[in-house]
Formats: structure tokens, C-alpha cells, sequence
């Protein structure tokens, strides 16, 4: 496998994982020793460096990352400021629907009727103080349940959770 | 002579008459209507006898085809010779119409599959910055509402899918006389049942056992059952027979 | 603002979206009238051929984003073991290509060039995200009326409806 395969399937590793890779991963993945791969990560991170590129590629602990340069956070800031005018993002909003109307409820269920993992949605509705733990369900490893919270009603201006527009009338 | 049936499904009446069309090699214009009806109807039987559940459509193919073939008996009225209507002609415009969607479908299968090796990023890290921004004072409840809605079409949807048993495609007695012989060790007896323990449809057990007689008559393999409905052990022929 | 910088620019947002962008919300984001920006990406679309990249940028209605190269996809697969898209049966290919060709249309008249039932399979390509309602035919009954999704381009690979294969080359 020559080195420019390697940096081309790199490129492709770094971009779909989002999250970090471990070099010793990559070294295994590849059947390249360490250094050597390490050599060929520093020189990809200098061609990055290069002015038409957007991105660069960050070492934390001895595993690799995509990052934006920050110079161009303005655009991405233009860009996606306008769509977080609904207040939560597509993903976030659809959660917290599935929360509202069939609360208290679990991760599992949730993922269920998504068909995505929904984790890190879930702990932005947490972090936002929209969705709260209210329980466990008595069933094999005791899975949390998650319900809406006092500032999930001012928010979206309901006195009570009765006052939800009615499934039924949803159902049509 | 080899046992040699290929047992394949068929979509529908049509995708079942156009195969029986090019199998046969013959002018899509000009269907020799009795001899297709013949070799329609025996497939049909043919299925019956597997136990296979067949659309209705599929019988009705059926009826439509005897109508036109007794049209076709009818002898032609003098005068009316010239502007007469092939009593074909509204089944072939479906067979091309149909033809022409099936040999599409192929290409855009092709496509599909050429494209599953490249890969999306999730909007995962769009979510996230959207969802860093502050919150706004109030968000209507309707967007709630409406996604909400959407979920619950889509579950209803899953709902109405019937997940009906599939049956493989294009099952050979050929593939399964590779299967078997993969199974079975030359040094053990393998049971016959238990290599038919994991397929849930009659179809492939049938010509598992097919197989399973081609293997026997080709000298390729060993055979014994003690007793009548009694357990079938099977294992390899070290040596090939002279033939 | 240099080429350099805008196919930089493009680069993060492409990278962070994850899903397409479309061309005049580029345009408007950059100041650039459409035909120049298109220009500029389509010149970003040949250098993203080039080896060293894992990437590519495809069109999609006059979208934009980023995907992997399909040669790569077995270091995908061995590190992060994606769960693989289904194949589509020959009954949903059927249907999936008089919707395409004949958009917008009922499940009568597929039904009626099939010669079969096309219930489930419309609704496992609604599933899929690949059809959707796109309406009501004004006659009796007012059947719904279905059509093909950005997604369906996406996944089959094509900028558009206009690049569908030619009807006519399969008339013979």
C-alpha cells in the first residue's frame, strides 16, 4: 500500500469517525509500524496546514482528529446560526417530541421509534434543562426514564403537559 | 440426464410470462398464445404443488390468457378481416411497458449497489453546534407538534410493511450439491436432517433433497438409513469411482 | 476573499454539515454569484479526485457534500464496522423505477405496469426515504401522488432527476 493510499483512506477514517482515532488503531487497521505511520500522519498534518485547506488535524494522546481551522468559524457561524432559529436542531427537536408525548420513557424507546442512536441529543436536552431523569423502569437493568421539566413548559409556553396539542387530533 | 429444474420466483404474472417468453426465444409480437398458456398454467401447478402462496394476479394472468387463446380459435368473420384487433395486442403493450421498467430497474440496481461503498458523514456535529446556540425565549409548540407527526406516519408505515417469508432467489439444485458437499466431511457421517434443521421453507428443502439424490446417482457420496423415515447419514466418497 | 480561502471555507462547511449544502446559500454566504462559486467548486471537484484524497464532493440538485471513495471503504469497515445499507429487492427496484420515470404517479399505475400488488413495497421505499407523497391527482378519489427524494439521488448516485439513465436506450 503506497502513501498515498494510506493518506487517502486516512482522510476518509478521520472524516467519518468526527471523534478521534487512536494511532495504535490505525497502526493495526494499516500493518505499519507506529513511527513510520506517525511519520506519515506529521506529513499529512503539514499539507493540511496549507492555505486552501479548511481543515487541519489535531494529535491529543497519540490518536488524530479532524478539526475546522478557526478561521473560518465565521462562516460556519453564518451558515448554521440562521437554522438554530427553531431554537434546537432537527435531531434535538425530534427527541424531545418523542420525550413529551410518550414520557416517562427510556433511551431504548427513543432510539426505537428514531431508528438512530439518540445519546448525545439526550444529553444536550439534559444539559439545556428540557428533559430530566424521573425514574426507573422496573424491568432488566433498571433503565432510566426521562420526562420533560418545568422549563420544557415555559419554553414552549405550556401550563401544564395536558396543555400538549392532543395525538389524537395529531393522528389525523 | 441431470435433474435439472430451476426453481425461481417471479414478481408477478408478467415478470413470470416474459420470462417464459425469452426462455422459449420467441417473437414478443407474435406469442404462440397456446403454447405460453400451456407452460404458464404447469408453473403454476408446479407452485401449487410446493405449497407456494401465489398472488391472485397470477390467476388471473391466467384467465386472460385462455380468453385470448379461445379468441384466437374464433374464426375470423370475412368482412371484418382488415381492422380486427390481434386479440394479443393488449398484452403485448404490457409485456414491453413492463419489460422496459424491468431492464431500468436492473440499471438502477446496478447503480445503487456500485454507490453503497461511499459513505455520508452523520449531521452529528451540525446538531451539536446548532444545539450549542442559547436557547430563544419561546419555540412554538406546532414545531413539536409537527415532528411528532412525522414520527408517527412513519411509525404507521412500519405498521402497514407485511413482512412476508422470502423465498431465495434462483434456489439451484446445483448450489445445493456444492452446499451439501462443503457440509459434509469425507472422515464423518453427517445427518441430512441437520443440515436441513436451519432452512424454513418447504422450496429448499425439496431441492436440498434433490441434491441430495444427484450427489447419490453421481457416486459422489455415501448413504445410510436403518430404517424406514429413519435418520439419512450422508459422508464424502474418499475415492472417485471409475465411470 | 481569495479562491483559496473560499475553497478552505467550503471545506469546514462541507466537513461540519455532513449533509448537502445548497449552492445558493453558499452563494449567499460568500457573496459570489452562483455560475463563479459553481466554478470554483467544480475546479475543488477535480482536485478532491486526485489520489491523496480519500474524499470527494458530489452534486446533488444543486447541493454540495462530501463522501467517502468507495475504495476505501474496506478501512471503514475493519475500524468502525458500519452498519451497511440494505440491498433493495427486485419488487422495490420495479416500483422504485416507474416512480422515478413516471413522477409524479399513483399506486394504481404501478400497479397496473407491475401487474401486481405494490403496497409493500411503497411503503418499504417511503421507509427508506426513498419516495414520498408528493401530492393528490385531481380525479376520483383523489389518489395520492408519489415521488422520488433527495435521498434517493444521494444514494443512487445521481446529480439529479435529469441524470437518470436514458429511458430510450432501454426501448428497443
Amino acid at each position: 500500500m503506497n502513501i498515498k493510499k494510506i493518506k487517502a483512506a486516512l482522510e476518509c477514517i478521520l472524516f467519518i469517525s468526527g471523534d478521534s482515532v487512536p494511532l495504535k488503531d490505525l497502526s493495526a487497521l494499516f500493518d505499519i509500524d507506529k513511527t513510520t505511520l506517525k511519520r506519515i500522519i506529521n506529513q499529512m498534518m503539514d499539507e493540511y496546514e496549507g492555505d486552501e485547506r479548511g481543515l487541519r488535524i489535531i494529535e491529543i494522546n497519540s490518536s488524530y482528529q479532524f478539526t475546522t481551522k478557526p478561521q473560518y468559524y465565521e462562516y460556519i457561524e453564518k451558515l448554521f446560526k440562521p437554522r438554530a432559529r427553531a431554537g434546537l436542531s432537527q435531531a434535538s427537536l425530534e427527541t424531545l417530541s418523542i420525550i413529551a408525548y410518550k414520557q416517562p420513557t427510556t433511551k431504548a424507546n427513543v432510539d426505537a421509534i428514531r431508528g438512530v442512536k439518540s445519546d448525545s441529543c439526550l444529553y444536550r436536552l439534559i444539559d439545556k434543562d428540557l428533559i430530566k431523569e424521573v425514574g426507573r423502569m422496573e424491568a432488566p437493568g433498571r433503565p432510566i426514564l426521562y420526562g420533560t421539566t418545568e422549563n420544557f413548559l415555559r419554553l414552549f409556553g405550556l401550563k401544564s403537559l395536558s396543555d400538549l396539542p392532543d395525538i389524537s387530533n395529531v393522528q389525523d | 440426464m441431470p435433474i435439472s429444474i430451476k426453481l425461481e420466483v417471479f414478481e408477478g404474472p408478467l415478470d413470470l410470462l416474459f420470462h417464459l417468453i425469452e426462455k422459449a426465444k420467441i417473437d414478443i409480437y407474435d406469442i404462440p398464445i397456446a403454447k405460453i398458456t400451456e407452460q404458464y398454467i404447469e408453473y403454476l401447478n408446479l407452485m401449487k404443488s410446493l405449497d407456494i402462496d401465489l398472488a391472485s394476479e397470477f390467476l388471473v394472468m391466467a384467465a386472460t390468457l385462455l380468453v385470448i387463446k379461445s379468441k384466437m380459435l374464433l374464426p375470423k368473420r370475412p368482412n371484418e378481416e382488415e381492422n380486427e384487433e390481434d386479440p394479443r395486442d393488449e398484452l403485448v403493450i404490457k409485456l414491453l411497458e413492463y419489460k422496459k421498467f424491468k431492464e431500468l430497474s436492473d440499471i438502477l440496481g446496478d447503480k445503487y449497489s456500485n454507490n453503497l461503498k461511499s459513505l455520508f458523514k452523520s449531521t452529528e456535529l451540525a446538531d451539536a453546534l446548532i444545539d450549542s446556540y442559547e436557547l430563544p425565549n419561546e419555540i412554538p409548540i406546532g414545531l413539536l407538534v409537527e415532528k411528532f407527526q412525522n414520527i408517527f406516519k412513519k411509525s404507521e408505515i412500519h405498521k402497514k410493511i407485511e413482512y412476508k417469508k422470502v423465498y431465495k432467489d434462483n434456489l439451484t439444485i446445483d448450489e445445493k450439491i456444492i452446499e451439501i458437499f462443503k457440509i459434509i466431511s469425507s472422515e464423518r457421517w453427517t445427518s441430512f436432517e441437520k443440515i436441513i434443521t436451519f432452512y424454513d421453507s418447504k422450496l429448499e428443502i425439496i431441492i436440498s433433497f434433490l441434491a441430495l439424490l444427484e450427489l447419490i446417482k453421481n457416486k459422489k457420496i455415501c448413504v445410510k438409513q436403518a430404517r424406514n423415515f429413519g435418520e439419512i447419514l450422508l459422508k464424502k466418497n474418499r475415492v472417485l469411482p471409475n465411470t
